[in-house]
């Protein structure tokens, strides 16, 4: 209906004046997340799995977003929910879950496992668990990109709790001291662990953060791919046109508890309803119907979810069939001077 | 003293509570506290006995969170700041190091820090280098602070309460490894006197000196060289600074071996302060080289299979102890 | 002129409404800060005193507007430069300089030096030279207010450098989060030893440190007197009151060098134009004048300086006399574990 | 190569402009770089000659900054990340031990953290407990960081060069005390390697294992004690991560007695890992027990009478070595 028939396929643009195909290629990334991670979430639960997850399902828009207004070259930071960064970043399936396995074959080579994430090769410098740990990090990779004149972008992904650490402060002063290329990432998904925001700070109003530090920033829907896309692009332009950095607060909602696969383990009567609200507002199922209004067909859906999944029972098989790093390997990589990133 | 078994964790809770219900100056903040998880069944429920303005669920800053707590103990509280993972806490190193422990001695011991410093070791599980550190030895350096370790369900109880009523700052440091072990427990509030160890076992060939969880494993590995004939002499340090010197240069002495145990990196750790001691201490009487048995010299790794091979064993602790006296 | 003759004396009002007689307190504070402080840069000159000394001569208004709006059973924290606070808050003179020549009569018997400064009977909890330190514990020490219902206020000073460590943020948020009675005063003198503000930050703006985490805040005039009684007057309301913490920013100039004596060690020409200015708003000849305007006689003025000369050299031949403490002595006080303040 | 005579300061100055001279991923960031004073000599007018860019004051965010450094060297950079007082640095240990030293292991190698994380020891002056520490004894105890401690201007220079070439953290903590100390040093860039201590003098009654300024005071001890016909033999320690066990054991089991110098908390610190290694390897050889020489466990103290009786004198190093040659 609102398609066009004469529009050659591709063409087509959203009323917020996306390319169709942008958001199906953003819509493949998210439900690849999804897919990937309710893979896990049974693995986990099956007992196959031991190293903690923390899963990203609800939160996918906001990674898949973010990492489509960037380059190949640019830079993310994460945290202990980084699955989705990973992937939406351009990082390897079939290593990472490999990687969960404890496995030698893992993007970290078995000493990492769901919390510390490695994809050089697409700009994913690394994921760490320590919360907020990676802001400077990122902070220092603008600085290097300033620096060299490469105009690398360096996006630190990290949650509401995040900014009770001092240091994420300290960081986005620097970055703005400095006008580095950096994109703060705020996921607010309204809880640490099982501590509601307004039970750690006084007021709903991260973005302010950027105000205080003399920085752009805004608030937006982070269920919303093309909020989240428009929002980065933008952050983007400024960053690499030497206008410095931005802070993105992205609301949105975990589904699962705290870690591991549970919908409730650390879920208070509060939370239940809040998730209610929230399941309702399903970042994959909006693009999904998005798609649908411009001709997408259950069918077409149905091929993609099946690839999708045949993608991740190979990863399934890969990781399973893989070798453990072994125990005479223990002391190796404490010191790795070689390997340095150009 | 009327005692039960009760766990470890039991043990922690216990002390908690019944510092909270006999002084008005004790508090709890840290992150975890209104969780059902975070500090496993140490402070189950707490919240709700003691409720929410004493029992203080904090942000995710660890710095000023600590530096709170140190805040309110100089202001005449009797805080127990928590930190659920010791890692966490080197976010809170200056308000610790540079703050706590000096701040007695700077203002010419006018004024204490009565604070307790909980920080658990949690570890295993696939969690990796950030989420399973053991940083005694950093606090063994500082002066102005003192370390204990409990080991056991009793000393974990006995400690804490120690902890508080001493009136300094005061670093303990808890296992979750040890969570679920039983020990008798005296019910009512009663102390273990920091820098004092524990004797498990006499023995006559050769001394072992462990810390917390190894002092544990050690009583394992006791019984197996008790089964090969070698009678080993048991000491749990239980404090770490100050240390009991005293207990551990005279069992040296006696046996003349040492095999010190701290699941902690060896290099510059806290068994190489003991076996620094008693090798100069108890020079003359000393039979063998002393030996450390420690964690390698790398971070904790995730994967299970690494996991298995970088923790330390009861067999261990049996092959250091054999290892001494064929040496000999 | 201005004041009437039929009012008895005491009884006038600055236009701002404050009582000259709280105003000649004030100035006497201020002038005890001031000319105590000039003698010590003598002395630091002269070789006498040893132990690093950093100036408060510029911002005596700020100390004394807002300690003059404090019980003396209310807390002060303070830093690297807080002779000034100390006196402010009533701490002891005397032992003060004795602890700045290393003595043992010294209020932190010979251990503390001009960096750490203590006087618990009058709620000086300590003054320390990292930079935020006490920041955290003014918190700290406003909880435990709270948690005794004791209704004492706690003030922590700091510089705008302290803005800068992140601990700074955490603790403003923990302090509104429990709407604690913490009165943060951050005296913006806009250097932090050689760096100037911008060059520190992007923007001046340090009030909007408030609205970030969701508490009261403004910026004033940190050379006018009035102004800071009456900011931290409100402050103090609010707090006792239990309607949380406030963050002024005192705006204002130290007419020294970063550390000693100095008028330009650390100066570049830049900062030598902005001590010009500064100098023609002296916060102690302001109050001054208001005084004259009320009556006050260039004799009155001169009899309260000799006072405080006087006080001062005695002062120094109580210093000098006094005895240092003992080598044997050395490893007392590492602990103390009787001595807890109630 | 050329050498000339010039000061631990220049030393460092020079390496760290021929470091920026010769690659351009080299930066400086760090707090009172653009102060004439806040690093002495030792940085002076770099600012000038490299660019602000390039020589980067920073706000008073040592945890950032740090930070930030690290996230550069990960991105491929080679700063170095200096704090003008290690006091200061203990804001950082999040960063540096948390994230630097675990950088490469927790990703299975394929990635170094190539950065210098510059650490000065500036105590005295009656500066007091917080402007005075050396916490060496920290980073020797954490997997995944080098530490170099020079004593003389040669190491201040070659071992900052090595820092960077190293292509792994590495913390460089260098004394103000030592820096006007001269010294022959090549005008050309060279390393002194890591881990390789310098044999200072050669002698056979007693070995001196010295760190940093306390080597510099060995050297005038060594000359009191040869007046005494006491031939001391002396090592410069320089690396104390990792440190050089092969001329240090070789030179005890000659020798016989150590006497260990590191001006240090000695409780738990630099010189107990080496006593313990020490004690346990050539266990056979040594004729009397090692004795540690450090500071003592307190704060330090402002009062300049205290601070007399804090630090070390090299009549210290002389008296120990004394009293070991009489106990035996
Ligand atoms: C420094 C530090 N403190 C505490 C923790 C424990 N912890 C792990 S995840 C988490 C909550 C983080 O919340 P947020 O940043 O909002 O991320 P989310 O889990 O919601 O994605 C906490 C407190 C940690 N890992 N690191
Ligand atoms: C944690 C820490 N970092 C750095 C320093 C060095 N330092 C001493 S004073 C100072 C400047 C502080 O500036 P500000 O807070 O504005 O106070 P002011 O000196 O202007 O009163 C610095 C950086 C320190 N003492 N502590
Ligand atoms: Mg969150
Ligand atoms: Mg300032």
């Amino acid at each position: 209906m609102k398609s066009e028939v004469t529009k050659p396929p591709g063409a087509e643009t959203t009323p917020g004046g996306l390319s169709v195909v942008l958001l199906r290629s953003m819509y493949r990334t998210m439900l690849r997340i999804r897919i990937f991670e309710e893979r896990v979430a049974e693995l986990v639960t099956a007992g196959e799995i031991g190293t903690p997850c923390h899963l990203y399902i609800g939160q996918e828009a906001v990674a898949t977003g973010v990492c489509a207004a960037l380059e190949k070259e640019d830079y993310v930071w994460g945290g202990h929910r980084s699955h989705g960064h990973y992937l939406a970043k351009g990082g390897n399936l079939r290593t990472m879950l490999a990687e969960i396995y404890g496995k030698a074959t893992g993007c970290s080579k078995g000493r990492g496992g769901s919390m510390h994430l490695f994809a050089s090769d697409v700009g994913i410098l690394g994921t760490v668990p320590l919360v907020a740990a990676t802001i400077p990090l990122a902070v220092g990779a603008g600085l290097a990109s300033k620096l060299r004149g490469d105009r690398r972008v360096s996006v630190a992904f990290f949650g509401d709790g995040a900014t009770e650490e001092g240091v994420f402060h300290e960081s986005v002063n620097m970055a703005a001291l400095y006008r580095l290329p950096v994109i703060f990432v705020c996921e607010n998904n309204f809880y640490a662990s099982h501590m509601q925001l307004l039970e750690r700070r006084a007021a709903d109003n991260l973005s302010k953060a950027g105000d205080a530090h003399g920085i752009t920033s805004s608030s937006l829907d982070g269920n919303d791919v093309e909020a989240a896309y428009r929002a980065a692009t933008i952050a983007v332009e400024r960053a690499r046109g030497g206008r410095g950095p931005t802070l993105l607060e992205c609301r949105t909602f975990r589904w699962r508890g705290h870690v591991g696969p549970s919908w409730d383990m650390d879920v208070g009567v509060k939370r239940k309803d809040e998730l209610k609200d929230w399941l309702g507002k399903d970042p994959v199922a909006r693009v999904r119907a998005s798609l649908s209004d411009f001709g997408d067909t259950p069918e077409g859906f149905e091929v993609m979810d099946k690839e999708i999944r045949a993608e991740v029972e190979k990863a399934v098989e890969f990781a399973r069939e893989s070798e453990y790093p072994r125990a005479s390997e223990l002391l190796d990589h404490v010191f790795s001077p070689g390997a340095v990133i150009q | 003293m009327t005692t039960r078994a009760i766990t470890y964790a039991e043990a922690i809770r216990e002390a908690h509570a019944q510092l909270l219900s006999t002084d008005p100056r004790v508090f709890i903040i840290g992150q975890g506290l209104w969780s059902p998880w975070y500090a496993g069944t140490s402070l189950k429920d707490i919240d709700k006995e003691f409720g929410r303005d004493r029992v203080i669920d904090s942000p995710v800053s660890e710095n000023a969170t600590t530096g709170a707590a140190i805040g309110a103990a100089i202001a005449g509280m009797r805080p127990i700041v928590f930190h659920p993972r010791m890692d966490f806490m080197l976010l809170a190193f200056d308000t610790i190091i540079n703050q706590a422990a000096n701040w007695s001695y700077i203002f010419g011991g006018q004024v204490s820090v009565p604070i307790v410093i909980r920080a658990t070791i949690n570890r295993g599980g696939q969690q990796g280098a950030q989420h399973s550190q053991a940083i005694q030895a950093f606090f063994m350096h500082v002066p102005g602070i003192k370390v204990v370790m409990p080991g056991t369900a009793y000393d974990a109880k006995g400690l804490l309460i120690a902890g508080i009523q001493d009136g300094n700052p005061v670093m303990y440091i808890d296992d979750r490894w040890l969570y679920e072990e039983r020990g008798e427990v005296p019910e009512e509030i009663f102390t273990v006197a920091i820098g004092k160890a524990a004797l498990r076992r006499k023995g006559s060939d050769v001394t072992i000196v462990a810390t917390s969880y190894m002092a544990a494993k050690s009583i394992e590995a006791a019984r197996i060289l008790s089964e090969e004939h070698i009678d080993a002499e048991l000491i749990d340090l239980r404090s770490i600074k100050p240390w009991d010197q005293e207990m551990v240069l005279s069992s040296v002495a006696k046996t003349g071996r040492l095999v010190i145990a701290d699941a902690a990196w060896g290099t510059g750790g806290v068994a190489a302060e003991i076996a620094a001691t008693v090798g100069s201490q108890v020079f003359d009487r000393l039979k063998a080289p002393i030996q450390r048995l420690c964690l390698p010299d790398a971070p904790a790794p995730t994967s299970a299979a690494l996991e298995g091979a970088y923790y330390l064993k009861a067999s261990q602790i049996v092959s250091a102890v054999q290892g001494l006296l064929v040496s000999k």
